[in-house]
């Protein structure tokens, strides 16, 4: 070990131990050529941000429930379902109360934790499959809040809500705030707390896991909450951006969440991830998607392309892993 | 020209649409190519072009601030949600952008766009006065309704049709009251609806499915049950195969009410009209939106070949 | 109750005794283990020593009876509970996460925190040390999958050592080692024992049970045998009680070599950092021995060989002539067979029964008549093996994980029988099988050589290699040492070959 | 071994080895109960078998794919794509054509093949994760369709297609007979060829599988290749029923394929699976939905009893696996 010079830095450095990063940068200078002028605009670097914020935030739980040997197809429905019930809960206080958002920050991200939690002890007390599980409460909790709001907008009558989603803080949009603080927490559990060794750890091999004197099914369970959580958060930044919540909302989040965690570099079969990978994951899509819409794609192979940059970018760091 | 003034030498126009979800949409998605197509012809290197599809309403959301960023001067916009578009296009509006709205509106009335638009609250009232009258006419008394998606649009179309059939309180909605499934708008959807529906109640007489597509899905649902019962089946928006159906007496499908896509390409002519300075751009600077409504006609086989198109994908 | 008999005992098991659907594995276990000792485990495979070490841990409960420590009766519910009561285990298998490195294994449940947060310099500190202790200095930051099995072993032990635990169970821990590696971990179970520290151990290796145990229990069908003083029982007693009969010659006499027929020659196999210039020849007939440190290279040259391994130099002749060997169907094609040593990762499939793991390779040549398997053949032919190697099964449509080591092990050599290979590689094939079902394997492997089929045997354990073989190759990191032959074939000279150190200097 | 007589197989029957068939039963007869008396008419129970049909027929690949250790999310996409391509293809002929018909499902299964090898490829060959993989080429498809076709309606220009996919063999619908068809042929695969069995052991453990001789690769691709082929049959049956296809048809067909596996006790982690199995999973499915429709259940909250039925009969199979 010892002190490392810039040079042996240099020397030491090799393309595949830094494959996203490497892409990353490619990405970007790709999407600046293509999106010239506009793409470098503070404006449009922030826009891109602010896009895939509710994505990315739900991503980032996401890469812990995929760490630990799961999968949340619930998502997107859960999203609609605390985002609706908030504002429920939000409109029982009067239309100014800053006590009412107040409540209902602590609200949305306790109802998030309870979802999570619910997915949570299927998987790791009942011992069921996490896609099925998971398959099953995306259709429940989107049900109930159709049901619930027999399937029309749910309006907030608070005036001041919407300031929260729409707000900017420093230059930046509040839901990037979340973003990033989200990001640098779960950051911090993952790599520098014993939680975030024995997520590693059971998603890699739950039997060794149990025979290393860990609670297993907490380990197991305590991911889904901490997505749940990081739902609360997006389905806050969601409903007070529009001040309402429509119970189709939010449909597909699951989808872009795992793109994100992947693209990032977190094995699907559990064991391993980084949050930070995920983090630029999310900015990676977003950048892609601005990238066809400025380069003036046909809307209709935009997917295609989407579809085919996510394959490609996981394709590299495969083969640059050298299995 | 003396168009109306804009911030770019070359005028940009910005379109969100949908992307195709179901037949509509799909229809939408083509007929606002078209009006590309067809105004780059008739004004080439003069107005600059990016047309949208979104596949939810976050991603159209999220398409009307890069149309921003791309620095478009009109943005014509057929809204996924209104709700939740209101406030981004509301954005595009006070920072200079001449808005079209088409379709499906926005919450917001209280600043000035263009709102192009059917009416949606009649094609539920023509629907509803031609199913009375025809079922009146043949001693019909049973039928049943499927919605869309639950959305604004659909509740007023289904409302306004049962408005119109309570009034002849001899006609029951199998369902009861003013029940009914949706169908998402979609062929496949309305079919196993229909498979249902056709176990669930023995005698149908009518079927109001307020969407062309969905009325694929119904009549392919009531031709392999053989059933003789069902003596009409009324969709809505007016597709080509539907036109089809009228024109080649259908024992089944008489008239449809009109509600078509091709309001995308309207919207555009205006926009440009506009930008020509053939229409005046006051809408913009007003404090509320002016309406521009598309009437909701009744298709029948005696007014059908006005209406047919023999190249449109709907 | 009985109470306790000795108040010397830490630990006190009484009347233990499980069941596993209505199957009893241990039957009304009674004995003590005092504080300070190394208590050695041994008997046949299956009957029952890690179940009751599991027991003893809190990874299972036991279906009656109780365990007291220190005179009081406890209940272990869980390993977490165990661990607090400072019981510590080294498991049978391979217990380490791959995709961690090793420091954070050795610390694994067992983290060191400054604040709040993971105190990574002082747990990496600690690892080194731990393993400098064990003589295995590898980097603490390297990860798992990359290490050898010995190495793997080390950090294990080391997980285990870094509990201070006042109770450590070691189950099988030299079963992947090699002479020099267990005499480094024996001085430190010496050096335990002088702390205090009580120790259970297990293997199937008799002379380390006499060199490190202060005495043993001996198991028999989930039965208690005996608990005696070390020093009142020799290798042949215990050999005697496991089995419960008389137990003589282990290896089969030595075979002369009978033909000089070179049927394989493997030249110059080459892979970078693994093998270098690897070649050697086999006869006909013969048992062909590979010793080495374990880490040498013998697994991947044979690897190598099976078409497993990506060579990037190298030539196989087989009977005169040059073939290419690019998968295992090649090699199975070619009469090659390969009995792995990773018998969990690589051989058995853990869901699937008896007869369908041993037709699992020769399924599309024997067993499918017409597109279709015959499984009237396939049932035949596993009664067949089941037989002939003496499978101990309650029903062989049990999926094989319910089986233990030894009959797995056994399943699986039929399952390479039944290729009908004319050349097999065993890679360390009796790696935790008890006494008798080594013999076994000895004497089957004597049997295969008898009938015509050459037999490479790679095995760390010296008296098996000196027992059985008439040449020996041995190894050292990634080339051959020496070839030795007849009388050469002696442990010092295998140690020096293997280590370049004499033994004695 | 020997002949068993009756009574020893009822002394041996325990009900936790026939769990999928008793939970059927207890379905079928909550449904005759509930739906009475029309669930019973034949007329219903063939409808329920149509409409499983499509999603069933792509769910007896699905199970072959989920056994080998993968999943196929581009199921639906794949679908609406290779029906698309073959009505394209179709109208290449004569309106009256049969040997356009003939070759068209050729054509069909072919394609089908072919877009499936696709995924295979990808998994086997580059070694990428299968959710991934197919996540990426969901999208590809469905683009693809939607570009070729202008989003609009491929209609059949042929007059007979019509008649395979509406079409009634004695008393039973055309793809309910493909339904069986497919799935007697891959039960047989599964369970009576070496295939299967390598498939089995692939999914179970690869290493395992490697070092006996399989060909792991192969072993791996040839699921999705399978699962391309009942896509293309039920491509066919969709597009000949209606004589169309809109590029947003059958859409989440995965998750019905895949639901319909996993009730049928098919391990999301591979190694373990029936085809039978699945065959009566699709028809739970089928059951539960007509059951919810004549049970005049809110349709908002069809989905979520949906959901909750399928957590149900999954939950209830995993604890009578003991595990
Ligand atoms: N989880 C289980 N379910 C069913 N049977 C089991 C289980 N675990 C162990 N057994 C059975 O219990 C018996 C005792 O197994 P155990 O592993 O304790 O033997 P062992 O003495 O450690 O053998 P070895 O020397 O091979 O390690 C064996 O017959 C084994 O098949
Ligand atoms: N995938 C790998 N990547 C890097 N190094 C490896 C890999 N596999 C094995 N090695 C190294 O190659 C060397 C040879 O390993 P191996 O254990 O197979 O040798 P061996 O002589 O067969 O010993 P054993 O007695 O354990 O079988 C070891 O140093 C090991 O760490
Ligand atoms: O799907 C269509 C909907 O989007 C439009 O607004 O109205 C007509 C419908 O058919
Ligand atoms: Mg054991
Ligand atoms: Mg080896």
């Amino acid at each position: 070990m010892g002190e490392k010079t810039v040079a042996t830095y240099f020397k030491d450095f090799k393309i595949k131990d830094h494959s996203l990063g490497m892409a990353f940068v490619v990405l970007f200078v790709i999407a600046a050529f293509v999106g010239w002028p506009n793409f470098l605009r503070i404006r449009n670097l922030t826009n891109i941000l602010r896009q895939i914020s509710y994505t990315g935030i739900i991503g980032l739980g996401m890469t812990m429930v995929i760490i630990s040997g799961g999968i949340d197809l619930s998502v997107g429905s859960m999203c609609a379902f605390v985002g609706g019930i908030s504002i429920y809960f939000l409109n029982l206080f009067g239309p100014e109360s800053i006590l009412g958002i107040a409540l209902t920050i602590l609200f949305s991200l306790v109802l998030g934790m309870v979802c999570g939690a619910l997915n949570g002890i299927m998987v790791a007390k009942f011992k069921m499959a996490p896609f099925i599980v998971t398959l099953g409460t995306m259709s429940i909790f989107r049900s109930l809040i159709q049901y619930f709001s027999n399937a029309g907008n749910i309006l907030s009558e608070n005036t001041l809500y919407g300031r929260i989603g729409s707000g900017v803080f420093l230059r930046l949009p509040i839901p990037v705030w979340c973003f990033f603080a989200v990001g640098i927490l779960l950051h911090v559990v993952l790599n520098h707390t014993a939680f975030g060794r024995y997520i590693c750890a059971t998603g890699s091999n739950e039997q060794v896991a149990k025979y290393s004197a860990i609670n297993v099914k907490l380990v197991k369970m305590i991911p889904y909450i901490i997505t749940g959580l990081t739902v609360g958060v997006t389905a806050l930044m969601w409903s007070s951006r529009l001040n309402c919540i429509n119970p189709s909302d939010c449909t597909g989040y699951e989808m872009d969440a795992i793109a994100a965690a992947v693209i990032g570099g977190t094995l699907m079969s559990g064991g391993k991830g980084s949050i930070i990978g995920t983090m630029m994951g999310a900015v990676m899509l977003g950048i892609i998607n601005n990238m066809l819409v400025m380069g003036g794609i046909s809307a209709f192979l935009q997917q295609a392309v989407k579809g085919l940059v996510i394959i490609v970018a996981v394709l590299l760091q495969y083969n640059n892993n050298g299995k | 020209a003396g168009a109306a003034e804009t911030k770019n030498a070359i005028p940009k126009i910005g379109i969100a649409v949908p992307s195709p979800d179901h037949g509509w949409t799909g229809g939408v998605g083509w007929w606002a190519e078209k009006a590309v197509k067809d105004f780059e012809a008739k004004y080439p290197g003069k107005y600059e072009f990016k047309v949208l599809h979104a596949d939810g309403y976050a991603k159209q959301l999220s398409d009307v601030e890069d149309l921003m960023v791309w620095g478009m001067d009109y943005l014509v916009i057929l809204p996924h949600e209104s709700a939740p578009l209101t406030p981004v296009v509301k954005e595009a509006h006070d920072s200079g952008v001449k808005v079209i709205v088409v379709d499906r509106g926005l919450t917001d009335t209280s600043f000035g766009y263009i709102n192009l638009a059917g009416n949606n609250k009649e094609m539920g009232k023509v629907s509803g006065i031609y199913v009375r009258d025809y079922m009146k006419k043949n001693n019909l008394t049973k039928y049943v309704a499927m919605g869309g998606m639950p959305v604004v649009i659909d509740g007023e179309r289904m409302n306004a049709f049962f408005d119109e059939m309570g009034k002849d309180a001899s006609l029951v909605n199998l369902a009861g009251g003013r029940a009914y499934d949706f169908s998402d708008w979609s062929t496949q959807k309305g079919l196993e609806l229909m498979e249902n529906y056709l176990q669930k109640y023995p005698e149908i007489h009518a079927v109001f499915c307020q969407d062309d597509d969905v009325m694929t899905g119904v009549l392919q649902a009531i031709k392999e049950s053989g059933r003789k019962d069902i003596k009409l089946v009324f969709g809505g928006a007016g597709s080509k195969a539907a036109y089809e159906m009228i024109m080649h007496d259908d024992p089944l499908v008489k008239a449809t009410a009109t509600y078509h896509p091709s309001m995308v390409y309207d919207a555009i002519a205006y926009c440009l009209d506009v930008a020509e300075g053939k229409k005046s751009s006051d809408f913009n600077t007003a404090k509320a939106p002016t309406a521009v409504v598309l009437p909701s006609v009744l298709v029948d086989k005696s007014n059908v070949s006005q209406f047919y198109d023999k190249d449109s994908v709907f | 109750m009985k109470g306790i008999v000795d108040s010397r005992d830490i630990l006190y098991l009484d009347g233990i005794s499980k069941e596993f659907s209505s199957v009893r594995v241990l039957d009304q276990i009674t004995f003590g283990i005092r504080e300070g000792e190394v208590m050695g485990l041994i008997g046949e495979n299956g009957a029952g020593k890690s179940t009751l070490i599991k027991i003893i841990c809190g990874i299972y409960q036991p279906t009656e009876g109780q365990v007291l420590l220190n005179g009081e009766l406890v209940d272990i519910p869980d390993y977490i509970t165990g661990k607090k009561l400072g019981i510590g285990i080294v498991p049978q298998e391979f217990n380490l996460i791959n995709s961690l490195t090793v420091y954070e294994n050795i610390f694994l449940g067992n983290e060191i925190h400054k604040g709040l947060l993971l105190d990574k310099k002082l747990m990496r500190l600690k690892a080194r040390e731990q393993l400098d202790r064990l003589k295995m200095p590898v980097d603490v930051d390297k990860l798992v999958s990359d290490l050898s099995v010995a190495e793997k072993q080390m950090v294990e032990i080391s997980k285990a050592m870094i509990l201070d635990a006042r109770i450590l169970i070691f189950d099988e821990p030299t079963t992947t080692l090699t002479g020099h590696e267990v005499e480094i971990l024996f001085d430190l179970m010496r050096n335990l024992r002088e702390k205090g520290v009580t120790m259970v151990f297990v293997s199937h290796k008799l002379h380390e049970v006499k060199t490190i145990c202060d005495r043993v229990t001996v198991f028999r069908d989930g039965k208690l045998i005996s608990v005696d003083d070390i020093a009142e029982v020799d290798e042949h007693d215990l050999a005697r009680k496991m089995v419960g009969r008389d137990f003589s010659q282990v290896f089969p006499p030595k075979l002369k070599r009978a033909e000089n027929t070179v049927i394989l020659e493997v030249g110059h196999f080459c892979i970078a950092n693994l093998l270098k210039d690897v070649s050697f020849t086999l006869r006909k007939g013969e048992i062909l021995g590979f010793a080495g440190l374990v880490g040498a290279g013998r697994t991947e040259t044979m690897e190598a060989l099976m078409g497993l391994r990506r060579l990037e130099k190298g030539t196989v002749l087989l009977n005169g002539e040059i073939v290419k060997i690019k998968n295992a169907r090649d090699a199975v094609d070619h009469k090659l067979g390969y009995i792995s040593e990773d018998r969990q990762g690589k051989g058995i499939v853990q869901g699937f029964d008896i007869p369908k793991n041993i037709s699992l390779i020769s399924l599309p040549d024997k067993y499918v008549r017409h597109g279709f398997i015959d499984k009237a053949a396939e049932d035949l032919s596993a009664n067949h093996y089941i037989d002939e190697f003496k499978v101990v099964a309650a029903s062989k449509k049990m999926e094989l994980k319910y089986f233990s080591g030894g009959n797995q092990q056994k399943v699986y050599l039929a399952r390479w029988m039944d290729t009908e290979p004319q050349i097999l590689i065993l890679d360390e094939p009796t790696r935790g099988i008890d006494i008798n079902a080594k013999r076994e394997i000895y004497e089957f492997i004597h049997a295969l050589a008898e009938s015509g089929i050459s037999c490479i045997l790679i095995s760390s354990e010296m008296e098996e290699i000196i027992g059985l073989c008439s040449r020996v190759y041995v190894m050292k990191e990634g080339h051959i040492a020496d070839c030795l032959e007849g009388d050469e074939i002696t442990e010092e000279n295998i140690m020096f070959n293997a280590t370049g150190i004499k033994k004695g200097n």
